[in-house]
């Protein structure tokens, strides 16, 4: 095997696995900027896996199997904001509740209405005409499915949506000093209900960028965590969208750069391999000391005091 | 020591299994008031019914057994799925033992220390546990059955006919952690596709979970760019890596249940867990009152294991001969597999 | 522009009136059926002890409470105020004791916050600071519209939030307590934009402590006790000491003589002492002070040039990097806070309710925040709770701490009592070295007549006191001898019958003077 | 005065919590075609409805109690620890080790050294993310979350390498498993019931932080520092050191759970691959339960038993009315859920208090993080 084959694998499915993280993780920075923690990603993901697997399933449309999960994680942020936000739960404990309602909500109605695992047909590649073939980076970047791409698109979406429009400004104000923004008119419940909403429904896409682009499968439980990390990721990134971004690739790399290291068969034992993403992450953290503050608000509900 | 001292070689079914007639015979022969009572079976499951893998292999196999018999008058299942705490697996078997259930199956080795502790206070009660053939003999227990697969010959098999379709030379396997079962077939199908084609490359990646379908599909995805032209895999997370080997073209080998629904042009053959042959045996020991102190273990040889092949996929006769020949090696014993 | 509107173009209040405003707080009667008015053209002074419920009234004004009674009049129009919007819209601002600012925006984007934007969903910041730098303009504030706050003093914060007021059409602002902050400078180009403001027809409501800022700059003044109105008198007939009887409810001692300076050795001598600020830029260079047991030296400087770090440096609170700090004859230089606390020096810190008090712990709790683990507070690493709770009741009635009980959480308390629990703790260990940075900010004054007699006691059984401060009043009436602080260095130090407001303003604004 | 009445109705807001969660659950049932009241007839019966089943929710509560007494600790100290997976399976490590050691040692001994080590092991696992926290800021949600992972990954190899039960070693299928511990070094037990004494334990140790928390020196500074690091530092206190003492202990008392599981339940460990096959995910439930009892070590304690009531309980009703577990992780979300919403309540009607009461001192909300109770500070 040559070496470039070797970058080329994990380039690529650095960028694919990447795709889930980076739906999930831009959402929960959303929410987290506005100084909502979410810890009921992983459980909006596998709500949003199995509504846009099983709607996809039965209409054989793609397209409607996205709105699924779109329309099921908008509900779960929903629900998410109004036991934040109104009744003012304790932000860390209720996602554990989200989590474990999704957890076994998403597996529930996969036995009543599946029964048993099922494959579609996902988003197939897109191989983008002229980008997609320069040699190696063509290979590496642009024959990806659509919702990989809608992935890497959302980092300088969110980027601009949060630094630059009137939108973002509140965001930011109700997450660091929500006292400043309700003397000025700004709703603090209206925003938090956007980006906890808004949060929910990208964790439903990452999981329906699972169930129906990158595994076109369902099983109970299939994110395994993945929300975890996600959360973690926003932490890394200090967050911001492109430090997410570069929280997800490194971490997704280093993945794919252990499975390469058991292909190659480097005599290392397979344990210590798989815990290289996590010892990786930590580790970057450490020698690039994050000097950011996270939001001052971030897990304090919002009460005018009275 | 600390360890407690392991089963002697209990006696392993040799035979193929009983005629299908004859677990469900007993009707005739009990009292008709005994008649009256369904055979109550519980059975304790880590995953769930329906994951394509281990836990659905014994479900189906019940689900079989209870047909045989004459439906749920004659024997009623209930079962605790997602058991993977073994804490609370232990709980379950206490609780249907001391429901009355007359045989208590509790489907995976984790549960071994527990059956240990509780078949004792339940004499009246059979127990059988899997994947291993340890009965608790030694420990004075009589009322623990034990069941497992020779996973690595339909592994074997798996092996031959891969290393006989691949063309590029380089095969992908998918594993959840290195042990048990799924290290089993694994060493299997490394010996059946390297006694095949000694120049094969088997590049075999552990994924460290049961359930991460994505790390399980990426898996695929790293084998396919390293050039594998053929895929198998074991355990439940491996759907995920179906879809991968079905979108590059490449073929797939299941176990433990038929995949072939998944991938119905692209899965090649599955290694199928026949557990009802284990289950007949153990519910004619019970009714002739013996609760325990056998250990099965299911083999191509006694069509425990079965060789399962989509009829969606032509298979090249020379490469089915090959197939043929491995299975008869295997059941003569002409070939012995490696597994340390 | 017509008769009825401001240069910033929006339209007049000419009058607002609050009638019978209650609200009820749990536990605390707040406001007791307030009547207030103000009309445009006027600074309209609110005046009244920690805790009279000024602030809460302004709240009501502004939105932000809803009371429990009460009506509001514009231009004897009914109206009702929900919210800080609805406030806005009317034309009102507030400017709040504590500011409203997000640290980590600019100074634009915290203008723009919450205001439509010409761009639709887009911001429009240049548009803002192109505004921002009209009313600037208009009204003399000096401001870089593209900082961020955090890297702000303490008085720009403060025109940002004018600015923000401004930008908003307020017609009417209220000003709770701006002045609390700010250096006699500063207050002084602070009134010559609110006179300007007046004389554009704005409609001015200001809350401060300091009466002869209420004389300077007020038409009218409203006193508030214990939630109820007193009365409103035009600020022409009355005079400081009046308002300050009419306000207390009894005499209050506006000034004070000093008793003979009973100097000992010097207790705590700084050497060439240098230290870096928290964005890691100089702060302090190369200061050199002597303070001798029975003193009281007063350090005034304009905020931000150093105090800060010089009381944090000497309390191990800040990393020196240069010099040393000695206590009697040891050198104390880089011992751990703890460390130097068992010294017994004792620290006031100016930001009492971030760096001096725990808000979720008892009063008891906080009286012995310092001496915690040493006894008889602790013994073996168990705390002693029957001396904490004896000590603690000890304070409570010594100083005359309001407060319900020793077991009350801090954060309830009013900001006069916090201020006397810190005191106690520190005065209470028989200090050898008081650093007392900014002690009677905020504080009414009863309170600070109170903090200044302690400070006072303290001189008089030859504790030696390091006096920050920033009100100049402050520092000439208690001080034996003012040393003046500028960008870090001393520059220079004046007995105090040598010293005269004109002669510290030249040195604070970094003069050296001539003699030295 | 407050009346009993109405700290009765705060203790039992809960509850109330629960039926209304599980009114949304008898919806669920309802549909799934069974019948609520058999269901959840099944689940009080799994819960209390014998001896045997009192005994398995004191089994399950006792890990929830020792993981949330790690919780109330770094809470205090406003450190977030989601680690308690990781720390249990470290502190499970440590302790079976000992065990499969130290053969020749008298049962007590090795019990107590396995304690220890359990304890020991934890206290790693968890003062690495303090210790990360305190000195380089890196967040301790994120290195926890790593941490499990990383635990898991050694458990795996730890169980299929150097710690493998010698006779599978030898067998085709290795089991990942260890050797089981000998009788003398069991925890002694309740018998017939699976009642071990790692529950007698658990709550002297409540008693023990609430000791620590409130009666020490050393706890009076986690919360200091907890409560405001620029104050306790002020007040002589090392902020960073705490820190990490603080996230040192949550992990040990985590690690001494992983312990108890080991030498009070299972006997050994075994792995199957996941962090919550050994833990039955007391690791996370541990901080629900600490929260359920108001970050205060002795509430955590019928928490942990409320908490510990529904999940053993929940398991029968799955048993009996035959429906997927998966309905049971749904329905703990939904009390979960549920009961931290009804915080809210507790509060308002606090509220309404302090306006009769003007002395009242309640504890204010878990939302606002931290709090104190009546019983804290000086007697
Ligand atoms: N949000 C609140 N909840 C409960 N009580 C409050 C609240 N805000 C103020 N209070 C109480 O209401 C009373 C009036 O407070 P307010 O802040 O209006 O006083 P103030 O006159 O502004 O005092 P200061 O001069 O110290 O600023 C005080 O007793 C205070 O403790
Ligand atoms: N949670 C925190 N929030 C803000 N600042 C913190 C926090 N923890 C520590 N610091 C800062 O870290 C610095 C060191 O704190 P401190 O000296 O108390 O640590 P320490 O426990 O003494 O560490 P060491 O034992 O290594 O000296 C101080 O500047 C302090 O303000
Ligand atoms: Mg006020
Ligand atoms: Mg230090």
């Amino acid at each position: 095997m040559t070496p470039e084959l070797v970058i080329i694998g994990i380039l690529t499915s650095g960028i694919r696995l990447a795709t889930p993280y980076l739906y999930a993780a831009i959402g929960e920075t959303f929410g987290q900027r506005s100084g909502v923690l979410n810890l009921g990603v992983d459980g909006q993901m596998l709500l949003g896996a199995f509504a846009g697997f099983y709607v996809a399933f039965t209409t054989g449309s793609l397209e409607l199997g996205l709105l699924a999960a779109i329309l099921v994680g908008a509900v779960m942020g929903l629900a998410m904001a109004f036991v934040t936000v109104n009744l003012q739960a304790e932000q860390g404990i209720s996602g554990i509740g989200f989590y474990l309602f999704g957890l076994g909500m998403s597996e529930l109605l996969f036995k009543m209405l599946l029964g048993t695992v099922e494959t579609v047909k996902g988003f197939p590649s897109l191989h983008i005409p002229f980008l997609g073939d320069i040699p190696v980076l063509g290979e590496i970047f642009f024959q990806h499915n659509v919702m990989v791409y809608g992935a890497f698109l959302l980092v300088p979406v969110a980027w601009f949506v949060l630094n630059k429009t009137t939108l973002g400004l509140k965001i930011h104000s109700v997450g660091e000093n929500p006292e400043a923004a309700d003397s000025l008119g700004v709703s603090v419940a209206r925003i938090r209900y956007f980006t906890i909403i808004l949060g929910g429904i990208l964790s439903g896409v990452a999981g329906a960028s699972l169930s129906i682009a990158l595994l076109n499968v369902f099983q109970q439980n299939m994110t395994s965590g993945l929300g975890f990390i996600a959360v973690a990721l926003v932490y890394f990134g200090a967050w911001r969208p492109w430090g997410v971004l570069a929280g997800a690739l490194l971490f997704s790399m280093v993945n794919s750069l252990q499975l390469w290291m058991q292909v190659l068969n480097i005599p290392i034992p397979t344990e210590i391999a798989i815990m290289l993403p996590y010892i990786l992450t930590i580790v970057v953290l450490v020698i690039t000391v994050s000097r950011v503050r996270s939001p001052s608000a971030l897990t304090k509900p919002f009460d005018r005091g009275e | 020591g600390g360890a407690p001292a392991e089963e002697p070689a209990a006696p392993v079914a040799e035979e193929p299994a009983a005629p299908a007639e004859e677990p469900a015979a007993p009707a005739e022969e009990p009292a008709a008031e005994e008649m009256m009572e369904a055979f109550k079976v519980a059975i304790i499951m880590p995953s769930s019914i329906t994951d394509l893998a281990f836990s659905q292999s014994m479900f189906d196999a019940l689900l079989a057994v209870q047909a045989e018999m004459g439906g749920e008058e004659a024997m009623e299942i209930v079962y605790s799925e997602g058991m993977f705490v073994v804490d609370d697996a232990a709980a379950a078997i206490r609780d249907y033992a001391s429901e009355g259930y007359n045989l208590v199956i509790a489907h995976g080795s984790q549960y071994g220390s527990s059956l240990q502790e509780i078949a004792p206070d339940f004499p009246e009660t059979s127990f059988a546990w899997g994947t291993t053939l340890n009965t608790f003999s030694d420990d004075g227990i009589t009322n623990v059955f034990a069941y497992e697969a020779n996973s690595q010959e339909g592994g074997y098999v798996n092996g031959v006919i891969a290393a006989s379709l691949s063309e590029a030379g380089v095969i992908g396997v998918v594993g959840p952690i290195e042990a048990g079962d799924a290290s089993l077939y694994v060493k299997g199908f490394v010996a059946g596709a390297e006694a095949t084609n000694p120049d094969v490359v088997v590049n075999v990646n552990w994924i460290g979970s049961f359930s991460d379908v994505a790390l399980a599909s990426e898996a695929a995805s790293t084998h396919v760019a390293a050039g594998a032209d053929v895929l198998t895999g074991t355990a439940q997370m491996v759907v995920g890596a179906i879809g991968v080997a079905e979108e590059n073209g490449a073929l797939w080998f299941g176990t433990q249940s038929s995949q072939t629904s998944l991938a119905p042009d692209i899965v090649v053959a599955n290694q199928v867990y026949d557990w009802s042959v284990v289950l007949d045996e153990i519910l004619a020991l019970i009714h002739e009152g013996t609760y325990g102190g056998e250990a099965y273990t299911i083999t191509l040889a006694n069509g425990g294991l079965v060789m399962d092949y989509n009829s969606g996929y032509t298979l090249p006769d020379d490469v089915k001969a090959l197939a043929d020949a491995a299975v008869a090696g295997i059941i003569d014993g002409s070939i012995v597999i490696p597994v340390e | 522009m017509t008769e009825n509107k401001l240069p910033s173009g929006h339209t007049r209040i000419d009058t607002l009136e609050l009638r019978g405003i209650t609200k009820r707080f749990p536990g605390v009667l707040a406001n007791d059926n307030v009547n207030f008015e103000v009309r445009s053209g006027e600074v309209h002074a609110l005046l009244g002890e920690n805790g009279a419920g000024k602030s809460t009234l302004m709240k009501i004004l502004y939105g932000l409470y809803d009371p429990s009674d009460g009506e509001v009049f514009l231009n004897g129009k009914k109206i009702t105020i929900e919210s800080p919007t609805d406030a806005i819209n009317h034309g009102i601002g507030m400017i709040h004791q504590h500011f409203m600012l997000v640290e980590t925006l600019t100074v634009a984007e915290n203008v723009a916050l919450g205001l439509p934007s010409s761009r639709g969903f887009l911001t429009d910041l240049d548009k803002v600071s192109q505004r921002i730098l009209e009313l600037a303009e208009i009204y003399g504030l000096k401001i870089d519209p593209d900082a961020y706050i955090w890297q702000l003093s303490v008085g720009q914060q403060q025109r940002v939030e004018i600015i923000k007021a401004l930008y908003r059409g307020a017609a009417l602002l209220i000003l709770d307590e701006p002045t609390a902050v700010l250096t006699p400078q500063e207050v002084d180009e602070f009134f010559i934009i609110m006179r300007q403001m007046v004389a554009d027809g704005h409609a001015l409501i200001f809350i401060s402590h300091k009466l002869h800022e209420i004389m300077d700059i007020c038409d009218r003044v409203t006193v508030l006790r214990d939630g109820a109105k007193v009365g409103t008198k035009n600020v022409s007939d009355i005079t400081k000491s009046e308002l300050a009887n009419w306000m207390v409810g009894r005499e209050v001692i506006m000034t004070r003589d000093l008793d003979e300076i009973n100097r000992g050795p010097s207790r705590l001598t700084l050497e060439n002492l240098a230290c870096d600020s928290d964005r890691g830029t100089p702060a302090l260079r190369d200061v050199s002070l002597k303070i001798h047991s029975g003193e009281i030296l007063g350090l005034a400087g304009i905020s931000g040039n150093g105090q800060r770090e010089l009381a944090e440096a000497i309390t191990g609170l800040r990393e020196v990097t240069k010099g040393k700090v000695i206590l009697e004859d040891e050198d104390i230089t880089h011992f751990a806070p703890g460390k130097i606390t068992e010294r017994m020096l004792s620290y006031i810190p100016e930001e009492r309710m971030r760096d001096g008090m725990i808000k979720n712990f008892t009063i008891a709790e906080n009286m012995v925040l310092r001496e915690h683990h040493i006894s008889p507070f602790a013994e073996k690493g168990f705390l002693m709770l029957k001396t904490i709770a004896r000590h603690s009741d000890d304070l409570i009635d010594k100083f005359g701490v309001k407060t319900p009980s020793r077991e009350t959480k801090a954060g309830s308390l009013s900001g006069g009592n916090i201020q006397k629990v810190v005191l106690a703790r520190e005065i209470s260990r028989k200090p050898r070295v008081i650093v007392a940075a900014q002690p009677t900010r905020g504080l009414d004054v009863g309170a600070t007549e109170y903090v200044h007699a302690q400070l006072l006691e303290q001189r008089r059984d030859g504790t030696a006191i390091l006096m920050i401060s920033e009100d100049l009043d402050e520092i000439m009436a208690i001080s034996d001898r003012i040393a003046v602080i500028c960008e870090g260095e001393i520059m220079g130090i004046v007995p105090r019958y040598e010293a005269t407001p004109e002669k510290l303003g030249l040195m604070m604004a970094g003069v050296v003077p001539e003699e030295n | 005065m407050r009346s009993r009445l109405d700290s009765l109705l705060d203790a039992l807001l809960p509850v109330f919590a629960t039926f209304a969660a599980l009114g949304v659950g008898a919806i669920m049932l309802f549909i799934l075609r069974v019948s609520p009241v058999e269901a959840y007839g099944a689940l009080w019966e799994g819960a209390f409805g014998s001896t045997n089943a009192m005994a398995e929710t004191l089994v399950k509560a006792t890990p929830l109690l020792l993981v949330g007494l790690g919780i109330c600790i770094a809470f205090r100290a406003s450190v977030i620890n989601i680690g308690g997976e990781g720390q249990m399976i470290i502190g499970g490590i440590l302790a079976t080790q000992i065990g499969l050691t130290f053969t020749d040692w008298p049962g007590w001994l090795v019990i107590f050294a396995a304690m220890v080590a359990g304890f020991l092991g934890g206290a790693l696992w968890g003062g690495i993310p303090g210790f990360l926290k305190a000195y380089f800021r890196v967040n301790e949600i994120l290195s926890t979350v790593m941490m499990n992972a990383i635990a898991v990954q050694v458990m795996n190899y730890m169980l299929r390498g150097p710690m493998i039960d010698p006779a599978q070693a030898e067998k085709a299928s290795k089991i990942p498993q260890t050797a089981r511990l000998l009788e003398a070094f069991r925890l002694p037990r309740w018998a017939p019931t699976r009642l071990h004494a790692g529950f007698l334990i658990a709550v002297v140790l409540a008693i023990l932080v609430y000791i620590l928390l409130w009666r020490t020196t050393l706890g009076y500074r986690i919360r200091a520092v907890g409560q405001n690091p620029h104050a306790a530092r002020y007040g002589g206190i090392r902020v960073r050191r705490h820190i990490v003492t603080a996230l040192l202990l949550s992990g040990a008392f985590a690690g001494l759970a992983g312990a108890i599981q080991v030498y009070g339940v299972n006997y050994r460990m075994i792995t199957d691959g996941s962090a919550s096959g050994f833990t039955g995910s007391a690791g996370f439930n541990g901080i629900v339960a600490a929260l359920f009892g108001q970050l205060h070590p002795i509430g955590t304690i019928p928490a942990s038993i409320f908490f510990g009531a529904l999940l053993v309980g929940a398991n029968k009703m799955q048993r009996v009315v035959q429906i997927p577990s998966a309905l049971i992780t749904a329905l703990n979300g939904l009390v979960v859920i549920f009961v931290v919403s009804s915080e809210i309540w507790r509060r308002r009607r606090q509220r309404q208090r302090l306006s009769r009461d003007e002395t009242d001192d309640a504890p204010p909300s878990i939302a606002e993080n931290i709090n104190t109770s009546k019983e804290e500070g000086s007697a």
